[in-house]
């Protein structure tokens, strides 16, 4: 799919509904007409604030799309006080939010199909796996790495077959998602990834050694989310469609990339 | 709505800022470009250059910070890919050259006069730059003296862009009129800076970015009124213009175009409904020509 | 949480800035003066000043523009009234000092010589008097010289509160560093101007007026920032701050003390919360002693 | 009563009603603590936005004041698109808004104790005239004055007789509020005012010719509010207290002054 086929709209989305589903972990259901309609697995939409002093885009993931209603789940953290994520948090059903979108790429499904598929999620990383998994036609196995306490990790049972591992131990391997691959004795034929760069680096190694492709979805701070200002880059092997030097967007040639083609 | 900049005839004064729309590729989806009084490019240096590392952004009261370092595709992918994209709306094309040295500069400009962009704006005040940039944006006597060399270069009218990191704006003013200059463009970004106190490191790679959006309105309406009063050349007002209302400001302070920039990124069709707030204002004030609004506020 | 500030030890770092809190009075409704590190009083003169027409301030985007042009009640009365009023607190009191001249300055320096204040900040960077104040700060000649006058017949330390509006605010620094200041403060307002389109009109009588408020503070931190690596005097930053966090970012850009101002407007309890907020801090990353902040960030 | 006597303070106020009485005019009530219980009649309170783009007060007088149940009840005008009193004016029953006073002086009930005492306001100048209608014991005459559309008018005819002036005739008196006394032929030995500088001017003048004292309340543009940043001042007769520079403070020294006093 090209990124260019798909239509960016900036709308009013009215909130369906609002819902903390961990320690600063709230999932919030948007009326988001075409946005949803136009969106895939893995892309992204940019919140923002009402607040006239915060500027810039809350780059936030799809957790699910629902086309036929028109309607966008999100999961994201309140990353502090004050912060605009915050305000997010405080916003009733009925409100309307600003939302920018689908902004990215997506996940490659097809290049996938009928494969065996690690969908890897790393904290806040993992809500961009769900609506994956949902699309994703192929044998799944779910590997996802919490600190403490889990989210979300129940919706996946339906695709698949779930592996947690947590920082302190408290439920699945304790360890990273990594640990819970070797202990559990996994393999896949590829893997989609999103999470922390840490945890991106060393599954890029692990698909490195295992000679498995990897697409793995990226973080940088934005400000047009569109591909205009070139703030979101990151370092990649093939010189890049925009300036030709190496620098892709994040927010436009990726956040998915194959993780042998970005530096991390 | 029409205005001119150096005998070029604008259908409107609204253009696009530097930097914050790329070539108009990615905007077009938001906004018709057909409908703009011209798109200015991003710089544009003789060669690609990387720009700077990551975070090249950080968010501030009403505003942001960039470094973006001048990432650029160099002069010769953008006569291909850029310039034709372009021409096939009807706006002016008015192209942002950045270079490390006059030299640098005067091989773009020279390049350029052969190809059908109507003016060129250079940007001697990136402060996101080592070498070039805000070095000859800071000095009137190398101010006057590129505008001189790139003059020498030109074939279309030459737009110097000045930057607010300064003492006196109207001694720059002067110096780029001395120098040749056809129009003036102000202002490029305010130098700052943002401290992230938890991870005792600066929020941008770059240490220091260009300050704009809302926040430095005030200092850029500031100085265009001090600029218009200075020197005899039109000018292009820009600093956190976001809504029609800011764009009457900066022409009431003395702008005959302006130039909206960080407002695209929370708003991707600002520039549009600035041109659609304009003409209601007109109408409302019954006001026949926009060129009457000109620096009418003394 | 002391700071030492050019021989006078502070109990904490965190003072008022000039002119947003008068000398304390009205409040001192709303916080307890024992808790600050210093008040820093409005700007005083020789003689009693009546400041500009109004209006006298303007809202701007996370910001304002003020432009009061130091109206004061001259000398005399605020060492009668004034002076008298901040001694029955423990904190330091910094008076303000404004003039038309050197001599102007001078007089009032000389006459506070006799008076128990503890240091003196000499302000020549106000943007809205026509004589004196900017004049002195936007030239580091002219700098120097009135810190070498006014330290003649200064008997406390002397701050030097530098204006943002220059090309470049390290040679500011060094000026008055070579004049022989003690201390230096930074930033005063920035020169901001603000249309009413629909009135056609300025919409502060004076046209222009200094920018304050958290719109400014990535270009106060800036420059405190480049004067703490130019100098080695001890420096006040200020510009913007409003929170503990804020108050942080300029300590580790290098401020050993920092001015609370135009937040007062919004939040009359603010600099006790930045004490307060500080102090937990601290506490929270485990740092024993707030020196090991000033400058940590290079 | 001394204003140095009463105790200002900022807090968060719960909104308890607020309902549209007008064209743009809006009536609010809040849950004010002991900013209603220290408050006295020409008083006012400094609003302040959400919005963190928005720092500066918006100075809006106290209509009623409830000690006993410590409410405040403020009328205000939208003044445009994007302002402050447009948030105001969107904010539900339920939501707090920050709110600091009671500010200035107030009008000097005791001063006209018993006389026969015009109050006079002019559009968003009327309200601050209903609590001082209210708590001052005098034969009261009210005239108000309006552009077209009437508000609160009904509200003064339990404390005397009230003479409506409009300026398209729909009401009352085609006119201002001068227009109204003299076509109603009225009289007083004393006045209190609040409304645009032009009818402020008017009745200072009126006042004047009739040798009755009168007291005006004034606006200007205000940073504080509290008498520390000398931005709200006005020319007056007598030199101020805290500048000897004939400049006293609309906040802290007024608003009301008696009208001799100020240049207007
Ligand atoms: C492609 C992409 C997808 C993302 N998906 C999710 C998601 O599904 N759920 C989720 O909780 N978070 C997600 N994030 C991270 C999320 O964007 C940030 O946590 C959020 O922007 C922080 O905003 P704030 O208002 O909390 O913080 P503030 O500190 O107020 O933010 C200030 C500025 O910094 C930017 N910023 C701060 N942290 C980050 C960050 N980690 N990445 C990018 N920009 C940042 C903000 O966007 C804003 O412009 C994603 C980020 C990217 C780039
Ligand atoms: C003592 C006093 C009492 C007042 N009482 C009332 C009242 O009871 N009801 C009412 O509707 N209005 C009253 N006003 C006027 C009211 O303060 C302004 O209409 C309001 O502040 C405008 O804010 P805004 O957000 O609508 O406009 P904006 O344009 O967003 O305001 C921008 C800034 O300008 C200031 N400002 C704008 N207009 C005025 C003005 N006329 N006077 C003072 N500051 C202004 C605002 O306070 C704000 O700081 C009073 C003013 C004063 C000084
Ligand atoms: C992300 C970004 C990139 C920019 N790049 C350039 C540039 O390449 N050349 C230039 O002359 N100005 C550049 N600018 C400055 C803008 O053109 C403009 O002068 C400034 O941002 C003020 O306008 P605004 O407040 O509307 O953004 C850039 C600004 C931003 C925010
Ligand atoms: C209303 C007002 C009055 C001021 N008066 C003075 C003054 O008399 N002397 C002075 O040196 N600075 C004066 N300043 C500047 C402040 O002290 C301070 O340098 C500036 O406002 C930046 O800090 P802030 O953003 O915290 O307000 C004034 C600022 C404001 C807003
Ligand atoms: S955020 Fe602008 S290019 Fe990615
Ligand atoms: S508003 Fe500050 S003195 Fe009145």
């Amino acid at each position: 799919m090209s990124t260019s086929e798909i239509k960016k709209t900036k709308r009013s989305c009215k909130i369906i509904s609002q819902e903390c589903i961990g320690k600063d972990i709230y999932s919030m259901w948007l009326n988001a007409g075409e946005i949803a309609k136009n969106a895939v697995p893995g892309q992204f939409v940019s919140l923002y604030s009402r607040d006239g002093s915060k500027l810039l885009p809350r780059p936030i993931s799809l957790c699910e799309i629902d086309k036929e209603e028109e309607k966008l789940r999100l999961v994201y953290r309140v990353t502090g006080r004050g912060t605009g994520t915050e305000e997010f948090s405080g916003l009733h059903a009925g409100v309307p939010i600003e939302t920018l979108g689908p902004l990215g790429n997506g996940f490659p499904l097809d290049a996938v199909k009928g494969k065996k598929v690690f969908l890897m999620g790393g904290g806040i990383g993992i809500p961009p796996m769900l609506e994956t998994a949902k699309q994703l036609d192929a044998e799944k196995t779910m590997v996802l790495g919490y600190r403490d306490e889990l989210f979300l990790n129940k919706e996946f049972e339906a695709y698949g077959d779930v592996y947690v591992a947590t920082e302190d131990g408290s439920a699945g391997t304790k360890g990273n998602v990594m640990d819970a691959i070797r202990e559990n004795g996994l393999e896949a034929d590829a893997i989609f990834a999103c999470g922390p760069a840490p945890m991106l680096r060393a599954i890029k190694a692990y698909a490195l050694e295992k000679g498995i492709p990897c697409w793995i979805s990226m973080e940088e701070r934005m400000a047009c989310g569109v591909g205009a200002c070139l703030a979101c880059v990151c370092k990649s092997k093939d010189v890049d469609s925009h300036s030709h030097v190496h620098n892709k967007r994040v927010c436009k040639d990726g956040p998915v990339f194959l993780s042998t083609e970005v530096e991390l | 709505m029409n205005v001119n900049l150096a005998g070029v005839e604008l259908k409107n004064p609204v253009m696009t800022a530097s930097g914050t729309f790329g070539s108009g590729t990615e905007y077009s989806e938001f906004v018709d470009l057909n409908k703009l009084g011209a798109v200015v490019t991003k710089g544009v240096a003789n060669v690609p250059w990387p720009g700077n590392p990551t975070p090249r952004v950080t968010e501030t009261a009403s505003g942001m910070l960039n470094a973006i370092g001048l990432q650029n595709p160099g002069i010769d992918v953008f006569c291909e890919r850029d310039i034709p994209f372009l021409r096939k709306y009807d706006t002016k094309i008015i192209v942002n050259v950045c270079g490390k040295s006059t030299k640098d500069y005067c091989q773009v400009v020279e390049r350029l006069g052969n190809e059908p962009v109507d003016m060129l704006e250079i940007n001697v005040s990136c402060p996101n730059v080592k070498e070039g940039g805000i070095a000859f944006g800071q000095n009137p006597k190398a101010l006057e003296d590129i505008t001189k060399e790139v003059k020498k270069y030109a074939k279309q009218p030459v737009i110097m862009k000045l930057s607010p990191n300064v003492t006196d704006i109207t001694e720059m003013a002067k110096a780029a009129e001395a120098g040749g200059a056809d129009v003036l463009s102000l202002i490029n970004t305010l130098t700052g800076m943002k401290i992230d106190i938890n991870r005792r490191t600066f929020a941008l790679a770059n240490k220091t970015g260009g300050m704009s959006g809302p926040a430095v309105k005030p200092v850029a309406v500031r100085m265009v009124y001090q600029v218009a009063n200075a020197v005899s050349l039109p000018i292009i007002g820009m600093g956190g213009i976001a809504t029609a209302e800011d764009a009457l400001e900066f022409i009431m302070a003395g702008a005959t175009a302006v130039s909206v920039g960080t407002a695209n990124f929370f708003n991707p069709y600002a520039t549009e409904e600035i041109v659609k707030g304009i003409q209601e204002f007109l109408e409302r004030q019954n006001v026949a020509d926009i060129n009457e609004l000109i620096g009418v506020v003394k």
